[in-house]
């Protein structure tokens, strides 16, 4: 055992992910396991993030809310929670770093959709910061 | 899998005696390699006692600073962890985790980092 | 030279930025019924605010995660939630208590209703919120809420019995007539107003808002500890002006207008104006503070972009969650609910609900993983220790007291 | 802020102003009603005051004359709904009331005065007000 030693819920859980140009991009609300090819204990190989993920998270009346609110939130029969692969992270810290731009991500559906069908349309909403 | 399948369940032994439930897991970066993040994180084992917030505090890492008061409540109320090898789990099922041989020859965790 | 300046203006902001609506109603209240015999809670108040916004500040700086990102990161995502609905709701309520004062502070320079204001207050306070880079507001509204010093000219220009004042204030007892539960719901309420949530959410977002770095430590820690307690002490000349007019003819203050009786009768028109510009400037910067603070705590809940810093069009559910809390928050007082009683629902709650938001960040300002060599100094930890206690007293005591005592009646 | 928290409270607690049992209780609204009156028309007190030497401004004078009078009015209405338990409070009642009619009255007269913006006459009309507070001081004093 020489790797870097982490605990999933003290160090990953509930973490801010950050992408490549420094915008946040949605909080770690779980991880995917899997159980490698050849053989051995499972191993994350991604990030799940967005209402999907974290309606397990809560559980009870307000988990099942949300997952409603995920599931007409996708398109057609898709029940998965968005997907993060592990495969573009790049550092584990206070946050988690990401290599890729969030527009990439999955778990940019529905901001993209509030900036499309609402704030978009109120002048002034592409303005940078004076 | 999800960690949230783990996270909360039940670990029961062979005799059907429970252990605890799941507050924590411990991972490993020793796995196969994984894109840009290099060697991925492997599941090593299960930190298992009494559920709450308190293991989510970072108390059982021996660096926290304090304060004392917050130490040692936290320290109280949940004294009682253990250590599952990923080896030993059995069967993952809803809510409940099988593993083998007694509970009572599970370890303590070593200190967390 | 620049620093110093920058300097300064934080602390000059801080200081303007301390007192809102909460502050002015809790002070003028206290000090028609109690005297100064509550003085002691909102030096009580200052401190806990300096710790808390203290650690928050660190905390963000260093690790450039603000508060409710450590909510949800030490309490999980259950917890954590519950934590943001009642820290929302309260934000929220304070809002919509800001903008009725705003509304109410500018029905007395004009004598129209302050419910034909209450739109236009709305949509301004978006305006600002939606155009008006962050530093810029935070000091235009901080310095012009400076202008509340004319309590204080007027006290001074009073010249009352100092000593007879600092005696009440250094030996208190619960005057005649009055029962301990209401004094101590009182004494909560004071609390409250001193160390609202929305202080921190706000003050640690933004130090990330301004993109500050370990330099800028010195800065936080002095236009908390310079700037707070002065604006503390600006609340204390309310608390001092209601004791000296209004408690010895029995009134009970429940309007703004009466809140500024003191300060009138000493400097005339001219005090008074000054006055209003500073209910103005006070209750309208904290309509920005927290309306910006209600899409900070849900957009740093869930991870997703919030802040100034970017285009609107980059943080859009951030922008939105803003926009609908300004709107329903003036649709709440347009139901012609007294804003005052607003007020002091917002304050009480809120001292209830302080250690949910207290506990993660003192635990986290003791994290290395995340401070590095800024952790909790032993001093701090001890401090911090006690208001933990303090607090969760609080908390549970609030609301069987508020029963008790009909809410203070 | 007597009124509000008093509104809260009902909100809170369920409480409201139907029928009293007992007349103690009735008694304790009547020396409420005469304190929050009172505070009303000290309130219009120190804003004559303030007209009499030009202090402030009209529209603001005008302001806290028709606050007090709102107050007043809104204490006599929500106590004049409760229906008082026995005839002693019919007594307690009727004399209360004669003193809120005296304190309303003044208190409407001060406001439209005001509103006409004769701020000059405004220390003659409030000159029966010390009065009326102090009755209404004795009276929340005689039943708090």
């Amino acid at each position: 055992m020489s790797g870097r030693v982490l605990e999933a819920g003290l160090h990953l859980l509930d973490r801010q992910l950050v992408d490549a140009d420094g915008r946040l991009a949605g909080k770690v609300d779980d991880l995917e396991l899997e159980f490698p090819e050849g053989g051995g204990p499972p191993v994350v190989t991604a990030i799940l993030a967005g209402p999907g993920a974290l309606s397990r998270r809560i559980g009870g009346r307000a988990g099942a809310w949300l997952e409603a609110v995920a599931n007409r939130l996708r398109d057609g029969d898709d029940r998965r929670p968005a997907r993060v692969s592990f495969g573009v992270v790049k550092r584990i810290e206070s946050a988690v770093d990401l290599s890729v731009p969030k527009a990439d991500l999955e778990t940019n559906r529905l901001e993209a959709w509030t900036r499309d069908h609402l704030i978009g349309h109120l002048p002034g909403a592409g303005d940078a910061p004076e | 899998m999800r960690l949230s399948d783990l996270l909360g369940a039940d670990v029961v032994d062979q005799a059907g005696r429970r252990a605890g439930h799941v507050h924590d897991v411990r991972l490993v970066q020793d796995g196969p390699l994984v894109g840009a993040f290099g060697a991925s994180l492997r599941l090593d084992g299960l930190l298992v006692g009494r559920r709450g917030i308190g293991a989510r505090l970072g108390y059982n890492r021996r660096k926290m600073h304090g304060p004392l008061l917050v130490k040692l409540a936290v320290g109280w109320l949940f004294h009682d962890g253990r250590y599952v090898d990923w080896d030993r789990v059995r069967s993952v099922e809803e809510d409940r985790i099988l593993i083998s041989g007694s509970v009572d020859d599970l370890g303590q965790p070593s200190p967390s980092s | 030279m620049k620093r110093l300046v920058s300097i300064a203006l934080g602390i000059l902001t801080a200081i303007g930025g301390f007192v809102d609506i909460g502050d002015i109603v809790a002070n003028t209240e206290t000090g028609a019924r109690f005297g100064m015999s509550l003085a002691w809670v909102v030096l009580v108040g200052v401190v806990g605010i300096c710790l808390f916004a203290e650690m928050a500040g660190r905390v963000a700086t260093v690790s450039g995660r603000a508060v409710f990102d450590l909510v949800r990161e030490r309490l999980g995502a259950r917890i954590a939630l519950v934590n943001l609905l009642a820290s929302f709701f309260i934000t929220f309520l304070t809002l919509a208590a800001e903008i009725g004062g705003v509304a109410l502070a500018i029905e007395l320079a004009t004598s129209v209703n302050y419910l034909l204001w209450v739109p236009i207050v709305a949509f301004l306070v978006w305006l600002v919120v939606w155009r008006v880079k962050f530093d810029i507001m935070e000091n235009a509204f901080g310095l012009l809420g400076l202008t509340l010093v004319v309590a204080a000219v007027a006290l001074w220009r009073l010249g009352p019995d100092w000593g007879g004042l600092l005696h009440a204030a250094a030996h208190p007892v619960v005057p005649q007539g009055e029962g301990h539960p209401t004094w101590w719901f009182f004494a909560i309420a004071l609390l409250g107003a001193a160390m609202t949530p929305y202080e921190v959410f706000f003050f640690s977002s933004g130090a990330v808002e301004e993109g500050w770095s370990r330099s800028d430590l010195i800065t936080n820690r002095l236009n908390v500890y310079i700037g707070f307690p002065l604006g503390g002490l600006l609340s204390l000349t309310l608390m001092a002006g209601a004791t000296l007019f209004l408690e010895p003819r029995g009134i009970e203050p429940g309007h703004l207008s009466q809140v500024a009786l003191p300060t009138l009768l000493v400097l005339g028109k001219l005090g008074l104006a000054v006055l209003l510009i500073g209910f103005f400037a006070a209750t309208f910067g904290a309509a920005l503070e927290t309306g910006l603070s209600c899409g900070y705590s849900i957009a740093q809940y869930f991870g997703f972009q919030w802040g100034k810093f970017v285009r609107p069009a980059d943080a859009p559910r951030f922008h939105l969650i803003v926009l609908l809390s300004i709107l329903v928050g003036a649709g709440l007082v347009l139901t012609t609910i007294d804003p005052i009683t607003v007020t002091e629902y917002s304050i009480v709650l809120s001292a209830a609900a302080l250690p949910l938001t207290y506990f993660p960040i003192l635990v986290v300002a003791n994290d290395p993983d995340y401070m590095g060599d800024k952790v909790n100094s032993r001093f701090t930890n001890a401090l911090g220790s006690v208001y933990l206690l303090l607090l969760l007293v609080v908390a549970v005591a609030t609301i069987p007291l508020m029963i008790l005592t009909k809410a203070g009646s | 802020m007597r009124r509000s928290w008093v509104v809260a409270a009902m909100l809170l607690v369920g409480a409201c102003t139907g029928p009293v049992r007992s007349s103690p209780v009735y008694e304790s609204k009547a020396g409420q009603t005469a304190a929050v009156a009172a505070s009303a028309v000290q309130t219009a007190l120190l804003a004559v005051d303030a007209a009499k030497d030009d202090k402030a401004y009209g529209r603001y004078l005008t302001q806290v004359l028709v606050e007090a009078e709102e107050d007043a009015g809104s204490a006599q209405g929500t106590f004049d709904g409760i229906q008082p338990p026995d005839d002693r409070a019919d007594e307690l009642r009727a004399s209360l009331d004669d003193l809120l009619n005296d304190a309303t009255t003044i208190l409407a007269d001060l406001r439209i005065a005001a509103r006409r913006g004769r701020f000059a006459e405004l220390p003659e009309l409030a000159k029966p007000l010390p009065e009326v507070a102090a009755k209404l001081d004795d009276f929340a004093e005689a039943h708090g």
